[in-house]
């Protein structure tokens, strides 16, 4: 077969492929799994409450700027995600490896969660902020719209029945969104110069807010990864079995067809 | 007949989606409109009502082809005609499970989508409840178009342009009622009135639809 | 003629398609416990004459007398929902006529083992099968069947003979219009000599029309 | 690969309509919008080429699933797809028989229905101009969107769940050139956009829709 | 197999629909001039397998051979365009296939009198006889036929057979699922025996989602 030659030559990445045959991922990250949650549970006990509880209230900002340590990571994780499926739909596409597909898919579902929230702390951030729940400001709209690509990239793997069939038109999706995607966001910012924040995590401005809020954030937005890989583990591996369990209903209906 | 609501509620969330897709589609109009018109709120926030009316209506239009011409297709439409079931009775049946598809849905999240067009808060119970009132109008009027053109090939555009134009009084009297609450005005008229014309659907529209659907079967 | 109340009579019918006569002056009767197979070569209006019979288009002429809701219709098309499995297929049409025989249907089709697949995923035999096992669960006594074993292997041909064989001797009765032999034993009509004429006497029966020439 | 196009325009022709329809519902869109946002000109004029343009990307939307769905259900997509004609032809004959009917008659007709939005007549030439070159990309977006759902049952609403989305950016630069020209500012940046949009859809997006075809027909 | 270039051959085929293997093991092949008569009761995967070698699905496992640019396959459906009148429907395929034959088509299928009639008001006999004229524009050498005989009468079945007699006579090669007797002189190939088993064994050839097992 094609792909075992692939795998050979590869030799110094077998540790990696190896997930990608579902029997080993479900043992490897069975194994994984308790590790990452322990990380992700101390790292956001840590860094959320550091944040919450022992950071002083902002001159301008007052209380509410303590939502920034939900609000910053949720809407990082909802970018690098998207990333993450296209990824995986670009290996699924050429490796076909399906673990790489049903992870595309599991993240999806934690990648709009995590736009949700990130659109609804902005929201409520808003509020007191800017006196309105919603501004058409570029980076909430570009925000919207990921959003929508998230939401149509959902409802394509609901509507097909075939797995395989589901997971290459999403990879195709996934694709042709992602350039779409940025298109978007750069016609929104053509489109309007906002109110919202700059980044404000990066190095070498000077408006940087100061370290009393940044170190907790920091541990806040290692939690909020380890959070999204025990999330994507756990609905990956529920993929799986899915998977299986209809792997199974088909031998049935062989036997007895 | 109840079994034909249950059917057809199972088919459409079986077939994917089922109440979120109607949603979703009031989701990316609402957030289109912006983008054609500008985003500035006092644009935006006066026109907010209308807009909602607007995308709900499409919302119900774009969905409504799937009442009959599946049906119609498939072969369905044939038998349920042959079946100890009153047309009527299925017409009926048949714009509820529209309604209750897409019309809820979208009574229901009219707020959010509000908020979202910068609409002031006062105005979201009076959009709810506009919405609630004249949206199964919409859909009853739509079952009747569908009915007219079913089995025609080019059904999609051609209903929406029958349907359209029936749809215009109850969009006139759904947003005024909407923008005139929303204002602070007295807006029980427009909205007496939105609930006249669902009555007045509801109870002549049916028979028109089965009517309509004998002919195209014949 | 003196038929008994169960019976199907047709008088003197013509029957039309897209407004053109097809077949005129049809006279035949359907007792119950008979089978009757309707023939005719493509396009001489066997579709035409059932759907007029199950009441889905009006007669051009002559009239028809029938027991109230005794009719059944099978037509070309099956009328099956792909996303639903074949129980749930056979449930809803159950519920419409208000019976319960669908355990009957499924088993007398042979569809037991697809119970619980949906209609799509049938091959184009195991839809048929699907279709005809709703005749079962109508509870009707007079089937209409159009070319029911369209696409049928031969042993489904046999359970089909089998089905028609029983609800005739339940004192049901069917009306088939087919192509082939079924191996039933049934009267047989012939509908090509009822080739509609252009008419050139308007009080010759059909009158489509006519008010335009 | 000119026969198809050819069966195609013929088929919209046939099956009521062609040209008409599209046109037929931009006309109705843009006279519902006065109906919900109110008739004063003041309003009207600055939204109105944001009006008609999402008017036009509704109008194309409407008859989106037509592109392949009809080819589907009737067998002919199985048949062409053994027929010695590269796929990417078909969908770009395809894509290119829905802008000749529904793209082409809205270029023309725009400024028809900007004036009935009370669009000064300065901008007439702005908005024709970034709906023609707008529209193809449109067309051709939407027949990726249609290749990937053709089949599935409930198209309608999740097509335009998907498409919307990949609509954005060409409704952005095409508004906001039209609007741009009209208030007498520099549009030549979005215009450029636009072109360069429609260039790279049609460049890139016939694979992407060819290949979502063949998946789908397996 | 020293197969002449011309023949369609296929090895040690296993063909799959919706991700479960339905035949496996087939090996066959169809040399010029030559026809094979597909058997096999419904849902054995007739459809499946012509639809593999059509080109419309891969293949799970084997291989098969065939000269490029030969194939015309007539599926279950017809893709006919109801708008269309008859003669419309012929000259689109005729003219993406690029040749010339409508008018033998026509006649070849006694559509004559059919000619300018819209597809959509034919009866379904009618339909399918155009759907199998089309076959003759195609010009192909190998025909791929499911169930091309459905909703004919016995004239018209035999107006196929002689379709089919004389592509055979100009060199050409038929491979036709069906569950009628066509009068045709050919060899039979019955699916039956190749029903895929549940593979217990991952190197035998179906090898679906078993990673997942
Ligand atoms: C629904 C509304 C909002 C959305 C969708 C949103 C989105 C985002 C996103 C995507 C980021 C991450 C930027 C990055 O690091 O690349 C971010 C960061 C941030 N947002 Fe928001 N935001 C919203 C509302 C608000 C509001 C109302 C405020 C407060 C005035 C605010 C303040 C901030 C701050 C201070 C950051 C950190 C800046 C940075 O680290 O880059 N956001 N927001
Ligand atoms: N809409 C229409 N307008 C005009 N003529 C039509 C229309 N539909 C069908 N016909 C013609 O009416 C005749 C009767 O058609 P019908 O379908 O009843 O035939 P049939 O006996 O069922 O044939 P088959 O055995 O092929 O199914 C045919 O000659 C057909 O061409
Ligand atoms: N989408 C699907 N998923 C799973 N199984 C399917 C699907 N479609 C068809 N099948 C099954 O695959 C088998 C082969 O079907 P196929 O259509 O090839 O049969 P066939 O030999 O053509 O039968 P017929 O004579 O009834 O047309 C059938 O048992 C069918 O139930
Ligand atoms: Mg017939
Ligand atoms: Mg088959």
């Amino acid at each position: 077969m094609d792909h075992v030659r692939v795998k050979q030559k590869r030799d110094g990445w077998n540790w990696l492929w190896a997930w990608a045959n579902p029997v080993k991922f479900m043992e490897l990250s069975g194994r994984a799994l308790p590790w990452c949650v322990g990380i992700a549970v101390v790292t956001l006990a840590v860094g959320l409450i550091w944040g919450f509880f022992f950071t002083p209230e902002a001159a301008r900002f007052g209380s509410s700027v303590k939502i920034i340590y939900v609000h910053v990571p949720t809407a990082m994780m909802a970018i690098n995600i998207w990333v993450m499926m296209l990824v995986a739909s670009l290996i699924w596409l050429i490796r076909r490896h399906h673990v790489s597909a049903l992870a595309a898919k599991a993240a999806a579902l934690v990648g709009v969660a995590m736009t949700l929230a990130a659109l609804i702390t902005g929201a409520v951030w808003g509020q007191p902020m800017w006196g309105t729940w919603w501004a058409w400001d570029p980076r909430l709209t570009s925000f919207l719209v990921l959003f929508l690509f998230y939401l149509g990239y959902m409802a394509l793997w609901a509507a097909i029945e075939d797995p395989d069939t589901a997971a290459d038109l999403t990879s195709v999706l996934a694709i042709v969104g992602s350039v779409f995607a940025l298109l978007s966001r750069y016609a929104v910012n053509f489109w309007n110069q906002g109110l919202h924040q700059g980044a404000s995590l990066s190095l070498d401005k000077e408006e940087n807010v100061s370290d009393v809020y940044w170190q907790p954030l920091v541990i806040c937005l290692v939690g909020f990864t380890a959070l999204f890989v025990v999330l994507l583990l756990v609905r990956t591996r529920t993929e799986v079995r899915k998977r299986r369990l209809h792997a199974l209903e088909m031998r049935e209906r062989m036997a007895d067809a | 007949m109840i079994a034909l609501l249950i059917r057809d509620l199972r088919l459409s969330v079986r077939a994917g989606g089922g109440f979120g897709l109607g949603l979703a589609f009031f989701l990316i109009v609402t957030v289109l409109v912006p983008f054609g018109v500008g985003p500035e709120e006092a644009i935006l926030a006066p026109i907010a009502p209308g807009i909602l009316w607007v995308g709900a209506l499409l919302a119900c239009l774009l969905s409504l082809d799937r009442i009959f011409q599946l049906d119609y297709e498939d072969g369905s439409l044939d038998l349920l005609a042959t079946a100890p079931l009153p047309m009527e009775g299925a017409v009926v049946m048949k714009a509820v499970a529209h309604w209750l598809t897409t019309g809820l849905p979208l009574v229901l999240a009219a707020p959010v989508f509000g908020a979202l067009l910068n609409m002031p808060p006062e105005g979201f119970l009076w959009i709810m409840g506009s919405l609630a009132l004249g949206t199964p109008a919409l859909s009853m009027i739509g079952a009747f178009g569908a009915a007219l053109t079913v089995g025609l090939k080019r059904g999609g555009l051609l209903l929406s342009l029958l349907v359209l134009p029936l749809y215009i009084p109850t969009l006139i009297f759904g947003a005024e009622a909407a923008s005139r609450g929303m204002a602070g005005f007295e807006a029980g008229t427009p909205m007496l009135m939105v609930a006249g014309i669902t009555l007045g659907s509801l109870a002549l529209l049916p028979f028109a639809a089965a009517a309509a659907l004998r002919i195209n079967l014949r | 003629m003196n038929a008994p109340a169960d019976a199907l009579v047709v008088r003197d019918m013509t029957v039309a398609r897209g407004g053109v006569p097809v077949l005129a002056g049809l006279s035949f009767r359907l007792d119950p416990g008979r089978v009757l197979i309707l023939r005719g070569p493509n396009g001489s209006g066997k579709t035409t004459l059932l759907r007029t019979l199950a009441g889905l288009q009006p007669a051009m002429a002559g009239t028809m007398s029938q027991p109230a809701e005794a009719i059944a219709y099978g037509a070309h098309a099956d009328g099956l929902k792909a996303v639903l499995t074949v129980e749930e297929n056979l449930r809803f049409w159950a519920s419409v006529y208000g019976t319960d025989a669908v355990e009957a249907a499924i088993s007398g089709f042979n569809l037991t083992g697809l119970r619980s697949r949906a209609a799509g995923n049938l091959s184009a035999g195991q839809k048929r099968r699907l279709g005809l096992a709703r005749l079962l669960v109508t509870g009707r006594p007079i089937w209409l069947l159009d070319e029911p074993t369209v696409s049928l292997d031969t042993a489904s041909v046999a359970l089909f003979a089998d089905a028609v064989r029983a609800h005739v001797a339940a004192g049901g009765s069917a009306l088939i219009a087919t192509h082939i032999d079924l191996g039933l034993e049934a009267e047989v009509f012939d509908v090509t000599p009822y080739k509609a004429q252009a008419a050139t006497d308007p009080a010759a029966g059909g009158s489509f029309d006519e008010a335009f020439l």
